[in-house]
């Protein structure tokens, strides 16, 4: 196993290189700037394009530009820089075309400070900016999945014409973890895309445009954009368990959230609670149908994100009133550890075992 | 049958034939579709097009010519050039050139941009592309206020002008001095040619042309970011005839806006 | 088989660097591993602390509140973490830098006067990987030749001419533990 | 009057905006009395189109590329040149 | 009754004025320009401060700048617009100042047209920028209602020191209606705030940051603000209901479509359909309970947007398994008119009665 | 108890006795808390905050000044300052400030920003306010590089300048040349007063105290913007010395950004 | 009862002014009433329409498909409307500029040549205010006085010369629909 | 050697930069061999304080605002000034 110690953001720099991203534009901002920083090293070695941009804003439209040359680019940035990329996003998912960001969330909102969060869910998986679309939303939860997940990111946004958001917390992006990096793609040859923008050389010239003055025109794209999510939805929904065969109780839980969950989940095994864990890697398409199998099995769940309750109101919307949502949430930076875990899954237990109409129940510290 | 044999009645009965025959000293250049613009009438616009088609055409480019579209009344560009083109948001063109240029350095990239997209919202990321020196052109056409969007305020409106945002007219105490961000750009080393003309006259008109060409010289030749300014008129949101609007262009805006060259690389200098 | 350790120290002790090194030692041999710093506010000077988690199994956490072994290469950081390590759990001191008595009596405790010995190697500088030596001495966490084959390894360009220093200060930091603390390499339980 | 050259008008595309009728050195312009398909009243060559000398000044004012203009290699005799397309 | 005929924008902005504005800050973007323009003609004659920001950015941050003081002020845009501020959004929640902010939608995503859309539902409900917050979001469905809803904003945006976002549609910008003004209210006299940043006169200095390095710290201010948030859902939830009381079949819709959907009711009772409408004003706190005590008795639910189904999520979660929720949304700037609504009415109640187990079925077009 | 007669035992025994006696010759500024600040030692960001607290205690504004901080190695600036202070998003600071000026017209309002802030993300926002001739004071402090996030390249970047994000040096074919954005502004009438200074030696600090002083008065007497960019030094990044990091700014950055005062409204003149 | 009509032409010939009128005297009346432009992609020339709706109950839907009433004051605007008027509804056009016949048997028409009723009067200008009162005398659906009071008062400064002449305009209009299409007058439902 | 001033050193805000060690021209400073609260070296006056002039240029170059800079108003006499404050 030719496994090697890795940082977060790091490995997904490589693991994008090997993937065949041959541009990128970005901006530094802690906890992700050692991603930019690798690529500032690596790219120009391998003869392939970084650029650091003036501003997170130019760099999503640099990406948009890029992509509209049927370019495998990316960008990558943290929390607020995220904000300033929403118009871009729009832009770029009504253009249709693929674009693969990371985003290495830190705690807000506003300034807020550099250490882990997942207070962009909201953001970064319902709405990336006016309009009616969803991004393809990847949410690792060790580095190797990191970099398994970024190698993969390319060929979503191309097979789709779409826009992959992998999204991590600061945790993963400083933590190294032994990885086995995948190898490299042959990213030479192959003729761009019958869509790009290469110049009309003895072909009509073409146009990308995310404008469509006509209402009628705009629903129709509209209608097109969302077919095309429904056949992501149908295809690439992506997610992980644990123990959860025989569960009574479940955890929901994503990222880094999510591995540590796992932690929590073995250690009550030990004290003989039957709990599971469910742990989402597509947010969007969020596992909604394979979240719901489970929910029939069990008793019980509880969601823990390093917010203040964002997936937890996906997971509401799956698992309805047949069982007790309880929910624990830590925020601005405090990572909830199996500790903290644990006792609020006793709740969960206690509680549903004394009243049972209990819905949702922060249990925040 | 010679020409000169025809009788005009002649010509205007079989023009095919009598004026193939003839030199042709002006025809729609191949870089135009045919589509009917959306401009209003005698809106510089549809000149300025023209001119960068023409010169399109002239340097064989545009097979490898790719275009960015601003959003302003220009939005929809893309249509008019038998170019590639993008669709940039409000601004944002020269980033999104760049993106484009990076990959494909040998293509010929251009961006459109009104003063409100240019010189507005747009300001950082054209001033970080003369920074860094992209070799992009830039056609920036100032028509003095925001025109697809009903005549407000630009940055550069003129001292008194009165817009729909500065119904009192501009004053320059609450809302500033017109922005002369050509002049701004061109001091920068990543700028190879940087030059305003005007629209107001077929003479500047033919000027504004050859500077369209030299922006472009810049590029092809690696020399650095070509930007020309060509101030425009606006009939409707002015709110004057066509013919009222390019003298508006000369009495009013070329004094505030000067014509001329602010930055000639040398390599330039001699096609100048 | 889990095991949480703490470095830390003053930024520029080389707290990072040692968990790095068993972390890569760790990787070497095939186990799980994570290794995270503190990435605090962008401030200077200040303190720096890494968590290590070495395992057989996938990591859950890869930070701890309680972790199972503390090496704390100055007194604030002793007195951070001595109230954090879990109860029979393990802490290693700096001695050159803490001169205070431990306060816990629940858990095993090293001493190792790191600096001085560093510093009879040549560097100051070698004071990390003396505490890393005595860490592995005492625990027998890996084997002491795994760490050493990653100090070859890692150890970055500018101070390669620093391998040799380097390894003997780990051997004595090793050697130390054992040798003065033989009852706590007798019951360490970590 | 010899004419020097003519242009031939593209009806649809004009937009009557006179900018060509006011820059024409030679007066030979005017808007016609019809509108074309799109609305407005467009550009015609007047009864003094003889006079035109090709000097293309109308194509370079013109927005909307409505002229092609030509130049005879010897001038032509009489008057009303009337060359419009469609 | 002293109506008079209002432009939305202008009415908008009037009713700003008369609830004590004293700075606007924006940027011309269709279909709110109007009340831009408006501002510009106004605000001087009144000596209160009108600048048109260099973009939506600089307005947003012109609009923290003045919030910082205590002083009323505003910023309106349309939805690209909005996208850019969504960082600033995220400051100024974090900062807890007053700011009200006016979001006239069109058609998305990317530049899509100027159409009436609802699609920032997501992005000005959920999310807003980074971070765990939500602003108070109100949704008029007429001029008279937007002005009512303006005139109270700014004593909201005090009262919690929060964002208030308008949340209308082009449709509701360009239209005229008869509107009965409120009065003008005395807006000078009354001491700034004391968080209020006006010079550190014989008082300690003041700071207004958001920023908290420390991650207990930043949860401490994420506690207290989502503390907060739970006062604001306690108290300030509105929402309408036309002939709610028999219906046996509910439409829930907001803004434009909420008044339109109006008209389908009527159409609909007229046929003998008991139908009725909810119509959240506050869109945020969503009138979680007060639909949820409707649910109870109704048999089927059609949720109608112009959009593909952002609202749609939020009675979801609210109606749970009970009855089935249709959705009805059109897109683009695609307004759907009670023609569209009375059919897709008429697929509910079919269907409700033929098969009971359905949820949700999109009925599009 | 003549001071003449203390012996400087004494002297250091008694010390609030005997200094109470002395003439001060410098003391702490009242504009400052008491806060240790967070800077690296050496870094020229608290010589900068130093000098503003003086000009603010000398011009006597302490209690009507207001202070933007930005988003960089200075962002807790509002500790440091007894004056109010707003914490801005990240180049936006110019932007919060016009928010703030404008609607207390009588208080003074300064942005703190560093060259990442002001001459990367934030260009806009600095130059509309300066177009605008917002009265504002803007304190741009130059360090090359990105402090806060760990060095990487901005735009004021030196030439072959090895940082995290251009490892191999900046190429100006690739990154652009240094902005000099404040020869920039400094044509724009809006901006009352524009200069260079520098911190690498006393001299060179007392003149941009000066500078500072002319900034504050452009914005007191009503002229317009006044800006002063002030070369710093960043040991911790640059991997240097606090003494060799003034060498570098003397040796390195001003022959790049030369000293001097761009633009002096004539009202200032007689003082500058 | 609930109206609604659309107003259409090309930009300039002031059909957004006409169903204004319409709208000020709803209001002024006391009814319910709305008002919407189209507001097209911001391109000039082309066609302007807007729709009024009036009613004594607060109006739901200020857009409708099927309008009871349009008033077409060109060829586009009636080719595009025609059709869509709701059977039993009004067509009212433009005579002077729409020469064709008409193609529904199940809508009530009346032609009327506004533009030379208008130029009569002084001014081609004054047309819209001739077809609104066609509308208004053939459907009596607000009385004549409550536009021209609306008239006097939303008149723009710069047209208040005008105001007798488009009162004249007005009440010409009512009174050629009253008496040339006195059957549409008695038979018209809407 | 007459003490024309001196200067009172605010220990534990000094970082031992050692900026204003460089740029006394009376060459009267020096880091202090033991740490201060936050654990630099601070700077302090050495055995030629008497030649401190008051001139405040190390006042000038400090970036953290350690000095108090007095001046005598005559000249006092003897070496070793050493005011520290706390
Ligand atoms: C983010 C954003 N803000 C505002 C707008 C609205 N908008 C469209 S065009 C335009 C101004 C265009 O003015 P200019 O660039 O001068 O071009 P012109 O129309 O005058 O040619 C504006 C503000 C937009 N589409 N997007
Ligand atoms: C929108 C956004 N992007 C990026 C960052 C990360 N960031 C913090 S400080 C900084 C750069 C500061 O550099 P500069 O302005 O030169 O100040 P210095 O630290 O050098 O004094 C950056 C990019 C951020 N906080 N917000
Ligand atoms: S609005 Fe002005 S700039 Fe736009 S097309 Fe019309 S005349 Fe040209
Ligand atoms: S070519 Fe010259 S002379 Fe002939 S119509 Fe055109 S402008 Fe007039
Ligand atoms: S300039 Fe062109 S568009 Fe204008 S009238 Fe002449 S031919 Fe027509
Ligand atoms: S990183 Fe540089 S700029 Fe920031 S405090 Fe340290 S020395 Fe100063
Ligand atoms: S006052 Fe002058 S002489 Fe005295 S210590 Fe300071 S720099 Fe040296
Ligand atoms: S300059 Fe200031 S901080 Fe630096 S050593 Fe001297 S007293 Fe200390
Ligand atoms: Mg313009
Ligand atoms: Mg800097």
């Amino acid at each position: 196993m030719a496994k090697t110690l890795w940082k977060g953001n790091e490995a997904l720099a490589e693991a994008a290189l090997r993937a065949g991203v041959k541009a990128f534009f970005g901006y530094p901002i802690t906890p992700q700037t050692e991603l930019l920083e690798y690529m500032a090293r690596r790219m120009p070695e391998l003869g392939r394009v970084f650029l650091q941009a003036e501003s997170e804003l130019a760099a999503i439209n640099m990406l948009y530009g890029t992509a509209c040359t049927g370019t495998p680019a990316m960008t990558s940035s943290s929390s607020p820089g995220i904000s300033l990329m929403q118009e871009g996003l729009s832009y770029i998912a009504a253009s249709e075309v693929p674009a693969v960001i990371v985003d290495i969330m830190r705690g807000g909102p506003g300034l807020g400070n550099i250490q882990p969060s997942q207070g962009d869910y909201f953001q970064v998986v319902k709405s990336a900016g006016h309009g009616d679309y969803h991004a393809i939303v990847l949410a690792p939860a060790t580095v190797q999945e990191a970099v398994d997940l970024m190698y993969i990111s390319f060929d979503l946004a191309f097979k789709y014409r779409h826009i992959v958001i992998i999204l991590g917390d600061g945790t993963l992006g400083q933590m190294m973890e032994p990885v086995e990096m995948p190898p490299f793609k042959e990213v030479n040859g192959g003729e761009p895309p019958a869509w790009a923008l290469t110049g009309a050389a003895g072909r009509p010239h073409r146009v990308i445009t995310s404008l469509y003055l006509s209402a009628e025109r705009l629903e129709a794209l509209n209608l097109h954009l969302q077919e095309k999510l429904a056949r992501i939805k149908e295809n690439e929904v992506r997610y992980d368990t644990t123990m959860v065969e025989d569960a009574e109780y479940l955890i929901v839980a994503f990222g880094t959230v999510g591995r540590i969950a796992q932690s929590a989940v073995r250690q009550a095994r030990t004290t003989g609670l039957k709990v599971g864990l469910f742990r989402p890697i597509t947010l969007w398409p969020f596992p909604e149908r394979e979240l719901d199998a489970l929910i029939e099995r069990v008793q019980g769940v509880l969601v823990v994100e390093m917010n203040a309750g964002q997936m937890l109101e996906d997971v509401q919307r799956v698992v309805k009133d047949r069982v007790p949502v309880h929910f624990l949430g830590r925020m601005g930076g405090i990572i909830p550890l199996p500790d903290d875990i644990l006792p609020a899954l006793h709740t969960l237990c206690g509680l549903v075992r004394s009243r049972n109409g209990h819905r949702v129940r922060p249990v925040p510290a | 049958m010679a020409i000169a044999e025809l009788t005009p009645p002649q010509i205007a009965s079989r023009p095919e034939v009598a004026l193939a025959a003839m030199q042709v000293v002006y025809k729609r250049p191949e870089a135009l579709t045919e589509a009917y613009t959306h401009y209003c009438p005698g809106c510089s616009h549809g000149v300025i097009h023209r001119l960068i088609a023409e010169v399109i055409d002239e340097l064989g480019i545009r097979e490898r010519t790719i275009a960015v579209a601003p959003v302003g009344c220009a939005v929809l560009a893309y249509e008019y050039f038998t170019v590639d083109a993008a669709e940039a948001a409000h601004g944002r063109a020269p980033a999104m050139a760049t993106g484009i240029k990076r990959v494909l350095p040998d293509r010929i990239v251009f961006t459109y941009q009104g003063d409100g997209d240019l010189a507005s919202i747009g300001t950082n990321e054209i001033v970080h592309a003369c920074a860094r020196g992209e070799l992009l052109t830039v056609i920036f056409v100032n028509n003095s206020l925001y025109g697809m969007t009903g005549g407000q305020m630009a940055p550069t409106t003129l001292p008194g002008q009165v817009t729909t945002s500065s119904p009192y007219g501009r004053d320059i105490r609450q809302q500033g001095w017109p922005l002369h961000i050509t002049e701004m750009l061109a001091m920068m080393p990543g700028v190879a040619y940087a030059a305003r003309r005007s629209t107001h006259a077929p003479a500047e008109i033919r000027k504004a042309k050859k500077a369209i060409e030299l922006a472009f010289r810049a590029q092809i030749e690696g020399l650095g970011l070509g930007i020309v300014e060509i101030l425009s008129s606006c009939p409707t949101n002015w709110g004057l005839s066509p013919m009222e609007a390019l003298a508006f262009v000369r009495d009013k805006m070329v004094p505030v806006y000067p014509l001329g060259d602010f930055k000639v690389h040398q390599a330039l200098a001699a096609r100048a | 088989m889990e095991k949480s350790v703490i470095f830390a120290g003053f930024g520029g002790q080389g707290v990072l660097f040692a968990g790095q090194l068993l972390a890569y030692a760790a990787a070497e041999e095939g186990l799980y591993v994570t290794w995270i710093p503190s990435y605090g506010p962008e401030m200077r000077g200040g303190t720096a602390n890494c968590t290590v988690v070495v395992g057989d199994e996938p990591i859950g956490s890869p930070l701890v509140r309680n972790p199972d072994i503390v090496v704390a290469m100055n007194l604030p950081s002793a007195d951070k973490y001595e109230p954090l390590v879990r109860r029979g759990g393990l802490l290693v001191l700096n001695g050159s830098l803490v001169k205070r008595p431990v306060q816990r009596h629940d858990i095993d405790v090293i001493v190792i006067p790191a600096n001085d010995i560093a510093e009879s190697l040549g560097s100051v500088k070698l004071a990390n990987v003396v505490m890393l030596g005595a860490l592995i001495g005492a625990t027998g966490l890996l084997p002491l030749s795994a760490i050493a084959r990653a100090l070859a390894e890692h150890l970055p360009e500018r101070h390669r001419h620093l391998l040799a220093a380097n390894e003997e200060a780990l051997r004595q930091g090793a050697d130390f533990a054992m040798r003065m603390w033989p009852e706590v390499v007798a019951a360490v339980s970590v | 009057m010899a004419a020097k050259g003519t242009v031939v008008i593209d009806r649809n595309r004009c937009k009557g905006c006179e900018l060509c009728v006011y820059h024409c050195p030679q007066h030979v312009l005017k808007l016609d009395e019809t509108y074309n398909t799109r609305g407005y009243r467009p550009v015609i060559l007047d009864e003094r189109s003889g006079q035109c000398t090709g000097c293309a000044v109308c194509a370079v004012v013109c927005p909307d590329v409505v002229f092609t203009v030509y130049r005879f290699p010897q001038p032509v005799r009489t008057p009303a040149v009337r060359a419009v397309a469609n």
